[in-house]
């Protein structure tokens, strides 16, 4: 039988992973099928590229769209999946080989993680309303489970926290699912695109509203993410590393695509999106300056830089667009390294408190020193490719005389500095840390920060040879953002 | 392992160097995206400041090298030369702006290896340099949006209003880098603060890059700032703001520098107020004032990094840093006192040294712009500089010892010493011959930058329009009357004696003892508080405004970060009621709006 | 040869001036004063007697090279002032020099010695040379920006070039810019360490000053090198403001002439406090040379 | 001498002290001639206001008086003065600053001493605590006697000075130098364990360099 | 006398009105009641509420049932088969959530002693 390139195995393969699970722990190898399942899609993913270059690729399920459900495989969505492999992979990398605690070893993270792969792939590739509904479901309760996972009070709070804002957004989605379906009688997205303005105008905004509530909630858009700092204070910091890394990008990107889609009027989408973004930027960046636990604050900075691929990916410009999906792939490998970072430091430290990590980078210098690196990756200072993202985004809105964001994200970069250099000079701070002292801990394996000096070793390519992405990247913008592509590819018909 | 370790850093120290010897006319390009490129070239005012990073970072780097290897430093010291190489290297404003922020990052990094560093020191150093940083973004995305490249050049048909933007963003980015006012706050904290060898390069070499900077202002406005705004008695119009700018910086800062009790925090309150002339020169915009400028940026270097790395030398070996610690040290660190004593006259800018020459430069140039009351408060500035030049030798080096380890200190080691002789010669021999350093150094700058050059007549002479000096006859008839004066004297000196002790003083027929308080080095300067002006300035800092500015800040975070601490009720809530009012708004608008 | 010749003649002409002028100096005071007051040579015995006294001490070897600083300061300052125009002779170096290094010039021997006096320890000599500087950054301001009228008119700062330019009383820099002159007349007295300005080594207050701890014969080369420099700082204002000299009677008149105003007002006021002198000069002379900045400046 | 009519108690002595004073100065060179003519032309007093001759000082100094006439002018510390006028009676406490002045003054240098009490305690002569004899301290060079001495005893004393310096006759400093044990030694009695570092004197005893 | 019910507009309102109330009912439980498993339970009825709007209103009534049999051979007066397949899914879903969210409240509740949503939000650093 001939293999088949399809994107049905970036669903298929984690899922028939995760099924078989009873099988694997009985033959010992979740760790390594939990870093290779991922591995073994990254390389498809990567083997993608020149394919999808040519013309997107289109899975039909059964019966051909409009009528059947169907997985669609573009620029954008494909730069999307292979971010997510990797993210996995580098996840399952530092579980397997960096002595994690039990909890996150074993056949419970190894579905659940596999699942949450499931979930993102599902929401970037589907073309189908409904399905879209489905993978949101999978992906969050796969996101509920793991954050409660350590089954203590901190990660069972946040696991039904998450839980129940989880599932008023989900109900906020399928609301808006039901109403598409009474009034267009379609599910499929390039089909309700096409019908969609022929809908009346309030409940084209009651739909429009329900989805940005509903999406918005899960993709930690300011007024409706308060509840994001809790669930990543609760979580194990491996876990929030998916969260931040995978789960938000899968959800920020189907709010645009659909916007993309179904708003035809850019303007408007314009504005709210661009809103959005903004406040979420600016509130969550000063909202960080006072957090004193570490994974808070990276919460906040998480969502700061959400606000800010909004802001980029809401003006709907190709090179604001270009330079959100760049920034995407950066602040995943940032915020990967951040929460691994800070995986590391909790066990070594026995805390993430601010008082009880000075100079911590006295008994673990590599883990602040890469901290550091994160910093400087996450602030958008060269020469990580996180300033690369930031001056394609800038360079975007100057290039289009558009000022204000342009000074709103100068600001909010200088107000993220104050906070991320804070941490940095109380882990450099000349005293003795608090509780390492008298905790033998035995130092981390080196093979544990293997996955960390990778990622920055990407950053540093990516910030020094940022063309490297330039095409995809330049692509995935294209794509997303150029909606008769998108209809025509999936309808056979320019609209 | 560890020899190698420090030749191999001495090595790296020396790149830049090499790179000014190797370089040459060539450029370097380097793709980014969107067909943006880094290109690297070495202009002649590149070069000039490449020049001081090379004679800098050896320097500082031989006695950084001493004792037990400190990696990270070394390290970051590296990331930091690769910065400050690439900033100057820069053919756009892309290079400039990475070489910018690694050199501000890798700075502040090695700032905070210093144990001395409080959090608020290091906060304000990063946040005033990421400031300035984030300024020079924004002002280089306008310059983008104007011009559609991030190539420096000249900015001649955009709209008026977008070259004040460019002007200013650039500007204030710059000037705050140069430390000045009211935006000077980051530069006593930081080098107080920072190690002390480091302390050199921060005032030596990395302020001197806000200087490079201002000196493109000339290069993105042609006609040294007049095509911005016309002309206001001989000068740029757009240059007298700055001007002032640097006037009352040098003013103020040195009045604040006379305050101290810290020989650190004076240096840098000295720092700025030298940075501060220089920003007036370069707001004067003609050949002799931007001469001036170049040549004080020369000497500011050699004297910054004389004095801090002779300091830095003190505090090793006695591990006081105030005046009221220290004391005659003049019979156990002489060569010590000599090299503070070169650097003080460089930093006062007296003759004979060349620190005069640059004066003199930019004394003229103000004179020929007709800007006569800048004149005024730059002599104001530079006269009221001798009290605390006075201060920095008599404190540490003359009056008496006021702590044991002042009694009992030696000489610095000689990796401090050699760095320390070699920039004296340098200081001495430019000071005997301005014209070679006008022009082989200042002239090609002044040509790049569009001005005409001063020339010289000779090695020793300093010529321009209107007079000049000769170097080699003013330290001849120095040095010559001094040496006559002396061996007369040593001729006829009688029945000389030298006192039994230091306590040996006409003290109203008192015999004052060790506890005595006779230093009067701390006290220095304590009666200007009296004059009325200079008690004004003594009375207001900006650090109120600052520590204001942050409570505001942490007060909004915390009214912002209390919305985050509710139950999911709330959250529901609030995504409802969002709903609701949304969706009630629809329906009155009767569509989407 | 010549230059040598002539360095000597400047340098013995201005130290018999020196002596004689400060000579007539006492004994106008003491005239003013109705006493006899000393003979015109008392300076000269003064000084004599110092430099002849059989025992110095010094405080170390900072202490004995301050005064040499100073003399050899004060010999190179008085060597850049042209005394005669028109001449050969009693130039000294003044061609390779300009108004501005002489006033840096000025400051140099004066800083060179209180490196001296901080090297004795003597908290009353810091405290003087403190009280100096202060002074000084009070008088250089209005004095400087007085000269760069002058500089300004002329657009020159060689004062062989301000001194050919005025060739005759109606071009004499007294006539034609005479807020120049009001300007730096005061700060001039300041810089000759006369009252009212004396503050600095006022004996009874600070313990003669600068100078507590000089004796013997550093004290001599003190006295020498005090002398030539009041007489070298009063031809470089007889120089800049009342055209020159072409021989050296005109020059000792005119010099003569200027001292007598000088002391005449130092004669006529009381002493004033350090801050009082700085608060003074930044109001009045200052005031009054931003005045002549903006009539020189913007009005003309 | 003492038994002689004509003079009674320290006139004497004075008269003493002035005997040579009309004689020529024999075998001085012209350099050394010179010099002592101008140093007596030149003389900088530290005047030690210790007791009540303190105010006949300024009347010296002052107009109606004027001693500049004859070169004689104050000096702020005791590096730059010629001549210490004692002024008045010393008690122990300020005995021991005037030596320390004395020991400041740059050679040569003369004590002039006012009044009584400075030859032998005068109207103190019995109290606890007043230096009786001041010669047997520091070596004095002219006593004006007189309680106090108007300022018109003062010029006599100053000229007479000045004629002792003319002729360069050795001043007290050179007793001072050669007998630098004996004054020690009476100091030491009156301080007792109080003398002043030893680095105030010892270079006495290492002789001219 | 009830035909009127039977009239396509007339029901639909009426499912629109019940579904509106119970999706209400089910908000006030979420929001006001503080007992985890009452806020389960107010989300599972929201979740019908929704369930329900979807098939009532997807549905007409005379309309029979999806399937191709004897005597039916056109998809003529069935009803739309979709809304109904997707009901089921997303009430397996729902029923999962729903599943999830009690078992962990039940862990909760042994880790606290507390079932109130209350102190949740209490959560200290």
């Amino acid at each position: 039988m001939e293999f088949s390139a399809s994107p049905v195995w970036f669903i298929a393969l984690p899922l028939l992973a995760a099924f078989s699970a009873p099988l694997w722990t009985r033959w010992h190898l979740l760790d390594h099928l939990l870093f290779g399942v991922p591995l073994v899609l990254l390389i498809l993913a990567l083997g993608l590229f020149p394919t999808v270059h040519e013309a997107p690729l289109l899975e039909t399920i059964v019966i051909a769209p409009p009528l059947g459900i169907h997985l669609h495989l573009d620029s954008a969505s494909l730069l999307l999946v292979t971010l997510f492999c990797f993210a996995v992979t580098l996840v399952a990398a530092f579980l397997w080989l960096g002595a994690t605690d039990s909890h996150l070893r074993g056949r419970r993270p190894f579905v659940l993680i596999l699942l949450l792969l499931v979930g993102g792939n599902g929401l970037v590739l589907t073309g189908d309303l409904f399905n879209l509904y489905v993978f949101l479901e999978i992906a969050g309760v796969s996101a509920y489970v793991l954050s409660a996972l350590r089954d203590d009070r901190p990660a069972l709070e946040a696991g039904l926290k998450y839980l129940i804002i989880g599932s008023v957004a989900a109900l906020f989605f399928l609301l808006a699912v039901v109403l598409v379906y009474l009034q267009t009688g379609q599910l499929n997205l390039a089909a309700v695109a096409r019908e969609f303005a022929a809908i009346p105008p309030a409940m084209q905004g009651l739909i429009a509203l329900l989805m940005l509530i509903g999406l918005g909630i899960k993709s930690e858009l300011f007024p409706f993410n308060f509840w994001v700092p809790d669930v990543y204070r609760g979580s194990d910091p491996a876990v929030t590393a998916l969260f931040s890394g995978l789960l938000v990008k899968a959800f920020l990107f189907v709010l645009v695509h659909l916007a993309v889609l179904i708003w035809a009027d850019p303007a408007v989408a314009r504005v709210w999106l661009m809103t959005l973004g903004a406040l979420t930027l600016i509130v969550a960046e000063l909202a960080a300056l006072r957090q004193d636990d570490m994974r808070r604050m990276l919460a906040y900075s998480s969502l700061g830089q959400i606000g800010l691929i909004m802001l980029a990916l809401g003006f709907f410009s190709e090179t604001t667009t270009a330079g959100a999906f760049f920034h995407m792939i950066n602040h995943t490998l940032v915020k990967l390294l951040l929460f691994l970072v800070a995986a590391l430091l909790l066990r070594r430290c026995l805390s993430l408190r601010l008082e009880d990590l000075a100079g911590a980078a006295r008994v673990s210098p590599l883990a602040a020193g890469l901290f550091v690196v994160g910093a400087l990756g996450v602030l958008g200072l060269p020469p990580f490719g996180g300033f690369m993202s930031k001056l394609w985004m800038l360079q975007g809105f100057a290039e289009a005389q558009r000022i204000w964001p342009i000074a709103l994200i100068l600001f909010a970069a200088l107000i993220e500095a104050g906070y991320y250099f804070r941490w940095i000079r109380v882990l450099y701070a000349p005293v003795a840390p608090a509780a390492s002292a008298d905790t033998k801990t035995t130092p981390e394996p080196w093979a544990a920060y293997a996955p960390l000096l990778l990622i920055a070793g990407l950053m540093l390519l990516l910030g020094v040879a940022p063309f490297l992405l330039e095409t995809s990247v330049v692509e995935a913008a294209h794509a997303l953002l150029d909606r008769d592509l998108t209809l025509q590819s999936v309808l056979g018909v320019a609209q | 392992m560890n020899l190698i370790l420090k030749l191999l850093f001495l090595a790296v120290s020396l790149t830049p160097a090499l790179t000014l010897l190797t370089w040459g006319d060539g450029t370097l390009a380097w793709p980014l995206f969107g067909g943006f490129e880094l290109l690297f070239e070495l202009g002649p005012l590149s070069a000039f400041f490449l020049l001081l990073l090379a004679l800098g970072t050896p320097l500082v780097a031989l006695p950084m090298a001493r004792g037990t290897p400190d990696r990270a430093a070394y390290g970051l010291f590296a990331l930091l030369l690769l910065g400050m190489q690439m900033l100057l290297l820069a053919g756009d404003f892309l290079g400039l702006f990475i070489g910018w922020e690694v050199m501000t990052w890798s700075s502040y990094l090695l700032l905070i290896r210093s144990t001395r560093t409080t959090l608020e020191g290091a906060q304000t150093y990063i946040l005033f340099n990421l400031a300035s940083a984030f300024l020079l973004l924004a002002g280089m995305l306008v310059f983008y949006s104007l011009t559609g490249d991030f190539r420096i050049a000249p900015l001649t048909e955009a709209s008026a209003a977008g070259r004040w933007a460019v002007f200013i963003l650039l500007g204030l980015a710059f000037l705050i880098k140069v430390g000045a006012l009211p935006l000077h706050r980051w530069i006593p904290l930081g080098y107080d603060q920072a190690p002390d060898l480091f302390s050199a390069v921060l005032a030596g070499l990395i302020s001197k890059m806000g200087l490079y900077g201002l000196l493109l202002l000339p290069t993105l406005f042609p006609d040294a700032l007049a095509g911005l705004s016309g002309r206001l008695l001989n000068g740029p119009a757009a240059g007298y703001g700055l001007a002032w700018i640097g006037a009352i910086t040098a003013v103020v800062a040195t009045f604040k520098a006379i305050s101290q009790q810290d020989i650190k925090r004076l240096l840098a309150y000295s720092s700025i107020a030298q940075l501060g002339y220089v920003v007036t020169a370069i707001g004067v915009g003609s050949s002799l004032a931007v001469g001036g400028a170049i040549f004080q940026t020369l000497v500011h270097t050699l004297v910054k990094l004389l004095l801090f790395i002779t300091f830095a030398g003190i505090v090793l070996q006695t591990g006081q840093r105030r005046f009221n610690d220290l004391g005659h040290l003049i019979d156990r660190m002489p060569m010590a006192f000599f090299a503070v004593l070169i650097g003080i006259i460089g930093l006062a800018g007296m003759p004979p040294l060349p620190g005069f020459a640059a004066k003199y430069l930019m004394f003229v140039g103000l004179i020929d712009a007709r800007w006569l009351l800048l004149l005024a408060a730059m002599m104001l500035s530079s006269t009221a500089a001798f009290i605390y030049c006075y201060r920095l030798i008599y404190g540490p080096f003359l009056g008496h010892a006021n702590s044991p380890e002042a009694r009992t200190a030696t000489e610095a080691p000689w990796s401090y010493l050699v760095p320390q002789v070699v920039l004296m010669g340098l200081l001495v021999l430019l000071g005997i011959f301005p014209g070679f350093a006008i022009e082989v150094i200042v002239d090609p700058v002044l040509m790049t930058l569009g001005l005409t050059p001063i020339g010289a007549p000779s090695w020793g002479e300093l010529a321009t329009p209107y007079g000049g000096y000769d170097g080699v006859v003013l330290m001849t008839v120095f040095g010559g009357a001094f040496v006559i004066v002396t061996a007369l004297f040593w001729l006829a000196r009688g029945q000389m004696r030298r006192a039994g002790s230091p306590y040996d003083l006409s003290f109203a027929g008192e015999v004052p003892t060790a506890d005595t308080p006779l230093h009067y080095g701390a006290g220095m300067g304590r009666e200007l508080r009296r004059i009325p002006l200079i008690g004004w300035i003594l009375a207001h800092t900006t650090a109120g405004v600052q520590a204001g500015l942050t409570r505001q800040t942490l007060a909004a975070a915390g009214l912002l970060g209390g919305l985050y601490r509710r139950d999911p009720q709330t959250w529901t809530l609030l995504a409802v009621l969002v709903l609701v009012v949304a969706s009630t708004l629809l329906a009155l608008n009767g569509g989407w709006f | 040869m010549h230059v040598l010749l002539d360095s000597l003649a400047m340098i013995a002409l201005c130290y018999v001036m020196g002596f004689l002028f400060q000579g007539f100096y006492r004994q106008f005071n003491a005239r003013l004063q109705r006493r006899w007051g000393p003979s015109i040579w008392q300076n000269l015995y003064d000084n004599m007697k110092f430099l002849l006294k059989s025992e110095t001490l010094i405080h170390g070897p900072m202490f004995f090279f301050g005064p040499m600083i100073i003399a050899a300061g004060a010999i190179t300052t008085l060597l850049f002032v042209p005394f005669l125009k028109d001449s050969d002779w009693l130039q000294g170096v003044s061609t390779h020099g300009n108004l501005i290094l002489i006033i840096y010039l000025l400051v140099v021997g004066p800083l060179g010695n209180a490196l001296a006096v901080g090297s004795s320890g003597n908290p009353f000599g810091v405290m003087g040379v403190t009280r100096g500087l202060t002074r000084l950054m009070g008088l250089e301001v209005p004095f400087f920006l007085g000269l760069a009228l002058v500089m300004l008119q002329h657009e020159t700062t060689s004062v062989h070039a301000i001194m050919a330019a005025q060739d005759g009383i109606a071009h004499w820099n007294l006539i034609t810019n005479p807020i120049a002159f009001a300007v730096i007349l005061l700060p001039f007295i300041a810089s000759q360490n006369a009252s009212p300005f004396d503050v600095v080594g006022a004996p009874v207050e600070v313990y003669a000053g600068p100078r507590v701890e000089f004796g013997g014969r550093l004290l001599g080369v003190l006295m020498t090198q005090n002398m030539m420099m009041t007489i070298a700082k009063l031809v470089l204002v007889v120089d800049l403001f009342l055209g020159g000299a072409s021989n050296v009677l005109e020059l000792i008149a005119k010099a003569f002439a200027l001292f007598l105003l000088t002391t005449a007002i130092s004669a006529a006021f009381p002493r004033l406090k350090t801050e009082q002198t700085v608060d003074f000069f930044w109001k009045v002379p200052l005031g009054l040379a931003v005045l002549g900045v903006v009539l020189n400046v913007w009005l003309i | 001498m003492y038994h002689k009519s004509d003079c009674e108690g320290f006139q004497c002595e004075q008269r003493m002290l002035e005997a040579n004073l009309g004689q020529d100065d024999a075998g001085l060179g012209v350099v050394e001639r010179l010099i002592g003519w101008l140093r007596q032309r030149s003389l900088f007093v530290l005047a030690y206001g210790t007791g009540c001759g303190a105010i006949e000082m300024r009347p010296l100094m002052t107009s109606r008086f004027d001693a500049e006439r004859f070169g004689i002018i104050g000096a702020a510390t005791p590096r730059q003065a010629d001549v210490l006028v004692i002024s008045g009676y010393l008690a122990v406490k300020t005995l021991k600053r005037v030596i320390r002045s004395y020991e400041q003054m740059q050679e040569p240098k003369y004590v002039i001493a006012l009044g009584s009490c400075t030859i032998n305690g005068g109207m103190y002569w019995d109290s606890y605590n007043t230096i009786k004899c001041l010669d047997h301290y520091i070596p004095v060079d002219m006593y004006i006697n007189g309680c106090m001495p108007r300022p018109e005893a003062l010029i006599e004393g100053f000229t007479a000075l000045q004629e002792r310096i003319r002729r360069g006759e050795p001043g007290g400093y050179q007793r001072y130098r050669d007998n630098i044990d004996w004054y020690k030694a009476n100091q030491r009695r009156v301080f007792g364990d109080n003398m002043p570092p030893a680095y105030t004197y010892d270079w006495y005893s290492e002789g001219a360099t | 006398m009830l035909e009127f019910l039977d009239s396509p507009s007339v029901l639909h309102g009426l499912h629109t009105i019940g579904s509106l109330t119970l999706f209400a009912v089910g908000l006030y439980g979420l929001l006001g009641k503080r007992h985890l498993l009452k806020v389960f339970i107010s989300l599972a009825l929201m979740e019908l509420a929704v369930y329900l709007l979807f098939i009532a209103l997807a549905t007409t009534p005379g309309e029979t049932a999806p399937i191709l049999s004897d005597g039916l051979t056109a998809f003529v007066g069935m009803a739309d088969p979709v809304p109904q397949a997707l009901t089921l899914t997303a009430i397996v879903i729902g029923m999962a959530v729903l599943a999830l969210g009690v078992s962990l409240a039940i862990r909760y509740h042994r880790l606290s002693a507390s079932a109130d949503i209350r102190t949740l939000a209490d959560a200290k650093d």
